[in-house]
């Protein structure tokens, strides 16, 4: 019977714990690119996931993504409701760890996957959908892909390598996002208004709490504390710091400014793309993963205003564009020496076919679920709850309420409820 | 046609606005402003160095009333906004040439 | 002799530095709750005790909690400043781990606790009556309970079980934060002028902190990286992803709208709900630990108004009773496979004398000293100084000072004494 | 061959995930303490360090810093490019975690190094002199000291001791800033305008992320999980919780009210100064050394503006004389009983050495990198660009957009170039 | 010389002050403006509670015009700031004795 | 009685502030507003967008004033807020029909 190694134990926590902090992060990196009257909505998408799809992923999301596999498509029931799920190790997955710590940890990438998502559909997504989305996908695309993957299924059976996620998470929320984009349409005021991030140091703060958490996301999924783990850590960090000058130096000699938004957004798709590669490439190979990742995502996002879709925050151009880039480079940079799989041209043909597939998948079934949606409750706020603001329209909120200094509320007139009852009684 | 303009303190904003409700009137435009007066300011410090902030936050309140609006108006503002202390601010007047309704186009004392 | 072992000390580590974390977490979750003008006092409430409530710590705080019994009621001295706990471990603490890390990880819940009392307080308490409540709070209140649960106490000996924290922390500070309402009164203007959060991105960032620093407090608390740790941390998450769902439910049925500052609140209620149960239930249960929770303390926090007390942060609402709720559930749910102990009537009976016990020697001695600090230097600050606000008043500066785009400050008339005095020179 | 030990290496993985986050975090302690148009320039000038001198470190930093010495001045190339630091141990530095482990840890500090500086040029330095500057100096200067006292260089032969970075880090990086001082001059309006820190929760975010980050920076340099980490936790704990205590009492002493800024000052005072000591002393010494921080570098700080010149964010008075203070006292208070070595007045001397050998080699070569750029490019922005603020000078951004709230932008008037570029089109 | 001032929805600004670049107004003047009048607020809910905003957020629009084109700027203004629902606000006009330009000491027509 | 008010730099406001003290004035009230005018804006560039922003940041400040005071005060402005660059703004005149101090009631010339 496997035993519990304390020092794999403790680092896997760890990174459970780092991981769940990058939801938060995200709802931060994400609230800040909003504007001023959508901060809360914004947040609220990601928060929200932290609830429903932790609660379904102990239900039923562990058991289908790695409980015994059914054909290499789906996993079987046997951990429902976490089930059989100890504090002993599983046979099968992180074998010095509690089976407890395996899927608590894969429960937090689980979570950060749909809300990733939502930033594409930011800013005019209704929140009753939005709960109803964050679930079904989290059940219906994530699981099936996350089994195809790391469970046991026909991608990782064909030999396709994915060490953090770079498909199972990355592609398939910028897949998703595209069929969001799709089915929501365009922001009032797309291309004539000006979009501008209401905080922009809530957007470094976001992205700075995602970089930490990442290190759990990927140098976690070593599954213990040794060589591999570090090797995947470094990898992370080098291509988060060669993404930067990867974007803003393409943003410098087009914008003649490199900006903070850049920094932020490129260390993110630095971040994205060495996900599949950090456990298989060496440093100087994951800097390069990283330069291209900055320059290649800055370049898909600079294009975008001339297709004329509207990915409020980029998650194609970040998450699915680095994805891709990740998941290729990664087929070709791989070297036998950090992790026995040596990059060539049939690893990156396998790459190539989990890319398709992911995206074909994660397309297709997204669209479903929100024209499904769309049908019972409706995807989208109305204009006027639009032009309000989901903060007010769909949480009865402000994120800030600053005008009060000296005095009593300025703008806010109180008359809370029960003090309005009482008046009455009186 | 008169504006009347008031400058008064932000926590007296609600009983203000109550007041004049109460007596008519229909709307008002509010800003926030900072006041240097005879109120004192306060001190503040950061890392050693001592700053003197001579301007307190006030709110201006601007009412466009018709002529025979403007007393009663400017008293439910005296009466309201005052709390004896300094600082409590001040009500002034000014002549209006003419006023619209952006939605109707209706002009004059039907605009407000 | 008991050894070191790398591992659990890894996590121990780990879990002092995010429970340590915690406090400038809550400090946020709190600031971002208050109005702007109160925004850096209310933070200094927490942060202060990062710096009184440590240094008490080593020189008498540890000694009495967890220095040996005498007669169950306090600890003796044998550890006055931290002598005799250096890097071996303790014979009877954390025993695989050095001793200086058991204190150290048992000062960061010492710091915490008191800091949480400040919410019920906050807006009106004066600066320096903070200070010497937070001190002498921690050494006469939360040491001898520490001990009484943790340290060889009666309530421990009883046979009261308390993981991480349900009755030592939540429900005793719940307890403090009724009786300091009692003394303090209520606010100016409370029931009639808008008491709004000023900065719920800062509310929702906090939150986010105190989830992710919670990791340490629960399961570092089974003081190794095992089995029991990973239990009790899937536990800690799942409850607070289910919280969030039990607050928002009826607060979307009650006010037609699920707010964000109630996603931020339920998660936090369900993490204090799931404290004392986190090593002891299984996953299903904590779900249902978590789910009720939410709904319990929604409930408390919204019959609020109609009982007219002034509790500025909710500390009672969900302190106090998502505290209660998870310690007589943990005697309910509790199940032998987790940790040897199984729910049961006798243990709820036991439960509910730790819980009575707490709150009534924590009010009646959270009453007593507050009433003589107000008799030493006054607990309130002056009615202009509350108008002003604490960050003036108490501080001598303000949170923001945004209006200087494009020049020098607007709204601040810049003579550096120093640069007046040069002047005065020429 | 030595053996990985999970347990260590766990601990040095978070240790290192810990120092990394620092970075961000002292983006957001600078950036709060600025004022509101140079927030986003300020918090680029710590970003763009993890960007450049990351992949600066993996291509030559490592190597010059701990290859094996050339003389005892200068690490050789055998690990250019990280070649040869793979996922066995290195033979010299942290035996039982991954050589990679060590050097992602140390790439870390090599970061925040630079970083601590651009505090004292904020609010005038020119974003490219910047970047510039960030990646000449964490080569020319930074690598060369971290091999004298941490690489086998000439000062760690002398005996001097600096268990995490007091002369290597902080009075390196606090001589560095000095000169930064003396070749930018002095920030238009300094002594007569106001500069008031326009976020001060944010400064406060700042000063938790390096504190809880700080853990990993002193007790991860025990490069392993057992007692002397346990040790350096605590002692680090203790001295920034006394720092405030000793900064807030002659603040209010003086000016009559301890203020936050104070608090968030003075922890960051006591973190610098325990940095050297963290593993040497017992916890009543880290709390001296925490009191006796916070009031120097008070009054080093109280004292700035007699002296004149403009140290924007009193990286001297904190890093440098904290730095000092720490060297110091840890040549006198050191307990042998600790980690081996006792304070003596040698060992005082061999600090005074290293001390004064930092400062000079610092100072001098940080003149002259910065004396070079500007021949170059120009160290310092056109006097309308530091009026407009690094914001929009440097990066054609503003760090907040909040006046929008009900409808579009306000002040931003929306037209994004594709925009324009389709409606000529039709 | 008068003054026009509007108080218009935030969402307007845009045009309304592309509008007066056309007609040849070379400057104005904004201010962000909390309203009050017809319009309804909103309610906020914090922990329980209840709020009733009153105030909704506009612009205040300001230029400085010569007396023979107040009543093109009116018109403008009336044009492109009206949505037709209720809360588009006012425009008035009130009387200004004299401008200058700062930069250049310039008084009258000449100032603006 | 007249309204002066000013638009001006900033920048400038300590200046003006400290220039009207000096010749006697005990009071003001000032308001952060945006401007448009000849003054360029500056670019904003987002994730690849580049925004032209009009609007440049101004401070409005408001004396009210006796008759015989207007002159010296709008003097005293002219001179101070100047830098000579473009958009140092305006300062102009207006008619005030009456004025109250909240806090004693009194009227006209000394309620200011
Ligand atoms: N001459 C003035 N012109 C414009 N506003 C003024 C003038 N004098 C005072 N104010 C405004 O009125 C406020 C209160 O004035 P102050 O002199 O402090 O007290 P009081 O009105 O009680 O005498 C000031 O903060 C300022 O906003
Ligand atoms: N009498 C008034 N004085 C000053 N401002 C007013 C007055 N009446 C309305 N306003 C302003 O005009 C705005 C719109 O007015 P409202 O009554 O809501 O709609 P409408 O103008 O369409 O009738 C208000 O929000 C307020 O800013
Ligand atoms: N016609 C106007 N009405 C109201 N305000 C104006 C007008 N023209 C200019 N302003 C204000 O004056 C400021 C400066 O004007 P600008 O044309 O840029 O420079 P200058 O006053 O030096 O000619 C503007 O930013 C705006 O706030």
């Amino acid at each position: 019977m496997p035993e519990v190694d304390a020092g794999d134990t403790a680092w896997l926590l760890t990174s459970t714990a780092l991981v769940m902090f990058m939801t938060p992060g995200l709802a931060l990196f994400y609230g800040g690119l909003v504007r001023t009257k959508n901060v809360l909505g914004t947040i609220m998408q990601s928060l929200i996931a932290l609830g429903i799809v932790s609660v379904l992923w102990v239900l039923v999301g562990y058991t289908l993504s790695f409980g015994p596999s059914i054909g290499g498509l789906i996993g079987g029931l046997d951990f429902i409701g976490f089930r059989g799920v100890g504090q002993a190790p599983s046979a099968s997955y992180a074998t010095t760890t509690p089976h407890l710590a395996f899927a608590a940890y894969q429960m937090m990438f689980a979570v950060i996957t749909p809300a990733l998502i939502t930033g594409a559909a930011a800013e005019r997504l209704r929140f009753s959908a939005t709960v109803l989305f964050l679930g079904a996908w989290s059940v219906l695309v994530y699981a099936p892909l996350a089994h195809w993957v790391w469970g046991g299924g026909w991608l990782g059976r064909l030999g396709a390598v994915d060490f953090a996620g770079g498909t199972v998470v990355h592609v398939n929320a910028g897949a998703a996002a595209l069929a969001a984009i799709v089915v929501l349409g365009r922001r009032r005021g797309h291309g004539t208004e000006a979009f501008v991030p209401h905080n922009v140091p809530m957007v470094v703060t976001g992205a700075a709490i995602l970089w930490f958490g990442w290190f759990g996301f990927n140098a976690g999924s070593a599954l213990s504390a040794g060589g591999l783990a570090a090797a995947a850590l470094v990898n992370t960090h080098v291509a988060a710091g060669a993404a930067i000058l990867g974007w803003l130096l393409p943003e410098r000699a087009r914008h003649r400014r490199p900006t903070t938004v850049g920094a932020a957004t490129g260390a993110v798709a630095g971040l994205v793309a060495i996900t599949p590669a950090a456990g298989f490439v060496e440093p100087w190979a994951a800097i390069l993963i990283g330069l291209a990742a900055g320059m290649v995502c800055f370049l898909a996002v600079d294009l975008k205003p001339r297709l004329g879709y509207d990915d409020s925050l980029d998650v194609v151009g970040v998450h699915l564009v680095g994805g891709i880039v990740g998941a290729l480079l990664t087929g070709i940079l791989a070297t036998a020496a950090v992790n026995g799989i040596e990059g060539s041209l049939g690893l990156l043909g396998t790459q190539v076919v989990a890319v398709a597939a992911t995206i074909a998948f994660s397309f297709a079934a997204t669209w479903a679920i929100l024209k499904a949606i769309d049908a019972v409750v409706g995807v989208r706020v109305r204009e006027d709850e639009e032009i309000d603001g989901l903060d007010l329209s769909q949480h009865a909120e402000v994120g800030y309420t600053f005008g009060e200094r000296g005095g009593s509320a300025s703008s806010t007139v109180a008359v809370p409820e029960a003090a309005r009852e009482k008046e009455a009684v009186r | 046609m008169k504006l009347v303009t008031a400058i008064v303190k932000p926590f007296k904003l609600d009983e203000v606005k109550e007041a004049l409700r109460s007596i008519g009137v229909n709307g008002l435009t509010v800003t926030e402003v900072q006041g240097f007066g005879r109120q004192r300011g306060h001190t503040e410090v950061y890392r050693g160095a001592e700053y003197q902030v001579d301007f307190v936050p006030k709110v201006k309140v601007e009412v466009l009333a018709e002529e025979d609006q403007v007393q009663p108006v400017v008293d439910a503002i005296l009466k309201t906004a005052r709390t004896g202390k300094i600082g409590d601010g001040k009500v002034f007047v000014t002549p209006v040439d003419q006023v619209w309704r952006i939605r109707t186009g209706e002009m004059g004392p039907d605009a407000i």
